[in-house]
């Protein structure tokens, strides 16, 4: 079951896809929800992966900026975004029949132990933008789903109904209690790893978290699955400005992740710097 | 403009030495991988050149993250040339590029001078490159790199020793954080460089003010991007002004124009580098914009724009 | 935020050696003329400090037009120093400013080291200024400017011969277009210079593509704005490490968190230079922004940022 | 009548005000009309006067845009651009309700000489603009004015419509003889002068052209003021970007200038390099 989680079926190779703007609604304080009309993206994209974003076209430069495909409608796909600098601050400012560039699907998903019938999800703030899909997916599968989302408040639970229709328990965990209860996701994720009923835990959120997740799966001897964030220029694996400390040596986040099995992880690697 | 269409296609072809390049359009070593990165944006057989991230005798880690960060009309990187080794690199990366009809540029790195020359030694005896780019002016690390780029006397030296390492054309790249970009220039030609090619990013820093800490781990990285293209042009001008041999011209380029711009300052060839992050088709829109270009104003051969700047 | 309103001031007070500044935020010399012209948007006393346009000793034409072009976040000039002289320069602009209750600090020019002691004695006689910015990094004159600040020797020469001149401070104004910036600002340090100013602008050029000519006259001139700004903030970090006297940090500074960077860098005041044209109350913006951002997290005076950089 | 062309009322200090777009239209291919609510602007600026755009607001630098005023209307201001390069082009896209901050009134205008009953207003392609508020003026002070337009084709004749309802006579060339007769604005303008009828004139547009109408007034031995375009970064007379070669020395075209009296002109010195 260990190595296996790495083994990824090649995916659809990326394209270079003119996406028009769909929605682009505010769904939250600071948070945005975009909906871009990305067929080609739409058809191939699996679970985990993420697309690539030109958030604004023209004169100036701008580096593309990283968003998890948080659920595919039809050809459409959805992206739960936070607004915390100049791109972002510029997604929330696109609007409908605007049309940005995307780069996508990237990098390797997350995949399924074989024999897994009951999985966990832990998601920290937006980190339930990626599991969004996957919370979808395996419900379908048939696989049965326990999440254990977190927030600073109730209005920040992002995705809370889709996991709700979705999952067979939704706990929850808010810095202020304005819903479930009062502290970090990494309680009900406890709880729930401790109980003994799932089998395999797919987590995604600050990077502490996912870390302090993974030791909790380790400590259950289940598997676990995190999803990193890192600074990304190309987002294709050339630029080598995402890599990631493992087991195995220096990986790319954007090819070799941004899902990797935690086992493999060097935790002390630096991450992302805190947004102010 | 749709007259010029009817116009004949103009010779797109430049020559740096003996190297003969279908188009001026090249790769920037470090931000095109080994070129299959971005094999599924890029039909690379349409390239002048691939120019391959640099690579050195043994792996090397590159330095800790964060490793970029966004500036006005640019980005800092101080990924500090990780990579593989030359033996990884032979076997897995120089073997698919040769299965391409393409000319392969290795951008070469090391410790010491005498590194860079047991890399090439190396990669000639498993058949050679079509030409080296000599990589003396890499910000990014500590020992090597930018240190034998910025005085005269050791970049003599690491050009010679290569030179001595090979016959094929070797390209020596230059760092733009010296006072007198002309002057190393020339102490590398009289060594027996074929070319040199200009710049690699100028030394910079960023800081979050808000946790008082530098954005990149290793405190100072590379500024490359628009930015950086005024001093790049400048640079470009001055070498080759001074230069008989021929110039490679890199520096923010992210458009055709752009590319006529370093041409016509004296550039015979241009590398295109951060801007593939932004369009990964970045090279395929400068080569398809350049010949439109040149057609359009019934420049029969690119060559023609070389130095072409009338002062 | 609201809460933040109620706290105390900070004290935003630095010194420059000997000069008080009731804030770091000064104009960087060319871009506010001799400060009259940005009377019509800026109260002037509230400024740190006017540092004025060049002065030398007889007047200088300046260079031909076209003198600036835009780039990508950035802009080039090639307006070399014309000015109307000293004699000028301290009955109108001088006497002027002298009516004013602002610190004001003379940038000065000149074409030979003697030149430059010459302006400063002149201006000695007049009454004097509040403190000389000795310009040894113009990159827009052929003679003079930039050629005394690439070599130790000649800056160290320009800084002693203006040291004999004044008792008064003496802010010596170096260029980022050489190898090693520390090696200058130690030698003119070391000649008795109270403060060094950095950076000046970097050597640039842009071109036409379509008249294959050069934007400028000049050909060549003087990068500045936030394109800039990784370069300037790296800068200011190495002389600030490296020496024991104050540094005024510029390059692309357009807001009140850019200001903060180089403060953590190592700047004891700021300057603000390009950013004044793209909107006339940038000093006041930055006085201000600088001001909240100190009372909102508590930093009781702004001096406690100089050099708080986190490595 | 010649040193007093020079003596400007010192009019009134700049201002910088946020001004809401009201109108922004196509008038022709490649030109805008901009019309902005800038009633401080509005009040002060005299004609031939000139405002500093900053055509978009945000992260990324730019350096503001110089036009003229070319009308007011109410406490609106109208301006006439051509769009040429990336300011312009984003000029273009301002619509209606964005707010963009101007800085002006800046500059010398035109100044009647006390004697003048008649005058000719020589206009070559956006030279039109800054003659717009002119003709209105001189023509409510009973002034007599003539008008010689140039422009590529006849749809690029901008400000027709004015020139025609406040001049006796305006006279028309176009490079391809779609309105008027084939040829430069200098073929009118000099019919214009050689009249006799005119006794000053006002001119601009490429500078050639503004060179050729000044020495067609001085050999007529008639005053000619002209409106001379350079680039300019502050627009208020600190960075000395917009030098102008005259008899009396360097002078700043956004301070000293753009009007001056042609005759102190040295025209060999360099304009705006001409636009592809
Ligand atoms: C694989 C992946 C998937 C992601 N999915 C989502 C998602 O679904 N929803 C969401 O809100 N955010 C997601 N992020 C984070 C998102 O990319 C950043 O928040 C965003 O790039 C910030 O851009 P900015 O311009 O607002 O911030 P700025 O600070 O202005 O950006 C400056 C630079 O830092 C980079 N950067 C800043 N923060 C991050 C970060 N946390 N991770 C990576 N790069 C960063 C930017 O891309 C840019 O290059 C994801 C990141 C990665 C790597
Ligand atoms: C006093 C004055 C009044 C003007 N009035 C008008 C007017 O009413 N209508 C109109 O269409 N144009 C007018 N112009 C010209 C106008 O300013 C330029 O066409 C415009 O700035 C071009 O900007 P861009 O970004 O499209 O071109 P770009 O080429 O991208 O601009 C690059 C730089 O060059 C400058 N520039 C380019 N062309 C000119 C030019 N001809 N004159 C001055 N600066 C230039 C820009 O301001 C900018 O700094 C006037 C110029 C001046 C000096
Ligand atoms: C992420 C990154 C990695 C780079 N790695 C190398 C390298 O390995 N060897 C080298 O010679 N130059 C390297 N460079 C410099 C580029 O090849 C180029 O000289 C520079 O970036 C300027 O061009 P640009 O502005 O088009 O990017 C790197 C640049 C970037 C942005
Ligand atoms: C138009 C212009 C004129 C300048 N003239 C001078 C000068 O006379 N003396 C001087 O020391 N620096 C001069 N400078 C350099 C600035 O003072 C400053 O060092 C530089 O522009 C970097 O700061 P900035 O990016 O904020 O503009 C000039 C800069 C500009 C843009
Ligand atoms: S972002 Fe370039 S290698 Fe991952
Ligand atoms: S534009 Fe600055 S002096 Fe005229």
């Amino acid at each position: 079951m260990t190595g296996e989680a790495h083994t990824h079926p090649r995916s659809h190779p990326p394209v270079l896809e003119s996406t028009p703007v769909v929605v682009n609604d505010r769904v939250a304080e600071g948070i945005g929800l975009l909906v871009l009309d990305a067929p080609l993206v739409a058809t191939h994209v699996q679970p985990g992966q993420f697309v690539h974003l030109r958030v604004a076209e023209g004169t100036d430069f701008i580096l593309r900026r990283p968003f998890s495909v948080h659920r595919v409608v039809g050809g459409r796909i959805e992206i739960l975004y936070q607004v915390l600098g100049r791109g972002t601050r510029q997604m929330s400012e696109l609007e409908q029949g605007d049309v940005i560039d995307v780069v996508g699907p990237l990098g390797n998903g997350w995949t399924l132990p074989d024999d897994a019938s009951h999985a966990l999800l832990v998601a920290g703030g937006l980190g339930a933008a990626p599991l969004g899909m996957w919370a979808e997916r395996l419900a379908e599968r048939g696989v049965a789903v326990s999440v254990a989302q977190g927030a600073p408040y109730s209005e920040r639970l992002v995705a809370r109904e889709l996991f709700e229709r979705v999952a067979r328990r939704v706990e929850i965990a808010t810095d202020d209690g304005s819903a479930g209860e009062r502290g970090f996701v990494t309680g009900p994720a406890e709880r729930l790893i401790r109980s003994g009923e799932v089998e395999v835990v797919f987590a995604c959120g600050p990077e502490r978290m996912q870390q302090a997740v993974a030791n909790l799966a380790a400590a259950a001897g289940i598997p676990c699955q995190v999803s990193l964030e890192r600074l990304m220029a190309c987002g294709i694996g050339a630029c080598l400005s995402c890599v990631v400390s493992t087991t195995e040596g220096l990986k790319r986040a954007c090819v070799d992740g941004p899902v990797f099995d935690a086992s493999t992880i060097k935790w002390e690697s630096s991450e992302v710097p805190p947004k102010h | 403009m749709n007259a010029a269409d009817q116009r004949p296609s103009p010779d797109m072809r430049v020559r740096l030495g003996t190297l003969e390049l279908r188009n001026p359009v090249m790769t920037a070593s470090g931000t095109f991988g080994s070129g299959r990165e971005f094999s599924d944006f890029v039909d690379l057989e349409r390239l002048g050149a691939v120019v391959t991230k640099g690579v050195s005798m043994e792996p090397w880690p590159g330095n800790d993250s964060p490793r970029i960060a966004e500036t006005a009309s640019g980005m800092l990187n101080s990924i500090g040339l990780q990579n593989p080794g030359v033996e990884r690199f032979v076997e897995r990366d120089l073997a698919w590029l040769r299965t391409l009809d393409v000319p392969v540029v290795v951008n070469v790195s090391g410790h010491s001078t005498g590194e860079y020359a047991r890399v090439i030694e190396r990669i000639e005896q498993a058949g050679g490159a079509d030409a080296y780019e000599v990589n003396i002016s890499c910000p990014n690390v500590d020992a090597g790199g930018m240190v034998f780029g910025t005085a005269c006397g050791p970049a003599s030296e690491v050009t010679r020793s290569c030179r001595a390492a090979t016959q094929r054309p070797l390209i020596v790249k230059l760092s733009p954080n010296v006072t007198d970009v002309v002057e190393i220039a020339k102490a590398v030609a009289s060594e027996g460089a074929d070319a040199v090619a200009l710049i690699n990013t100028l030394l910079g820093m960023a800081i979050d003010a808000e946790s008082r800490r530098p954005k990149l781990a290793r405190v100072v990285g590379g500024l490359s991007g628009p930015a950086i293209k005024p001093i790049a042009l400048r640079m470009v001008w001055q070498v080759a002004a001074a230069l008989d041999i021929p110039v490679v011209g890199m520096g923010g380029i992210t458009t055709a124009e752009d590319a006529v711009e370093f041409m016509l300052a004296g550039a015979s060839g241009v590398a295109i580098g951060t801007a593939n992050f932004v369009d990964p088709t970045t090279t395929l829109r400068v080569i398809d914009g350049l010949t439109t270009w040149c057609r359009e104003r019934d420049v029969a051969r690119v060559a023609d724009l070389i130095g072409a700047l009338e002062t």
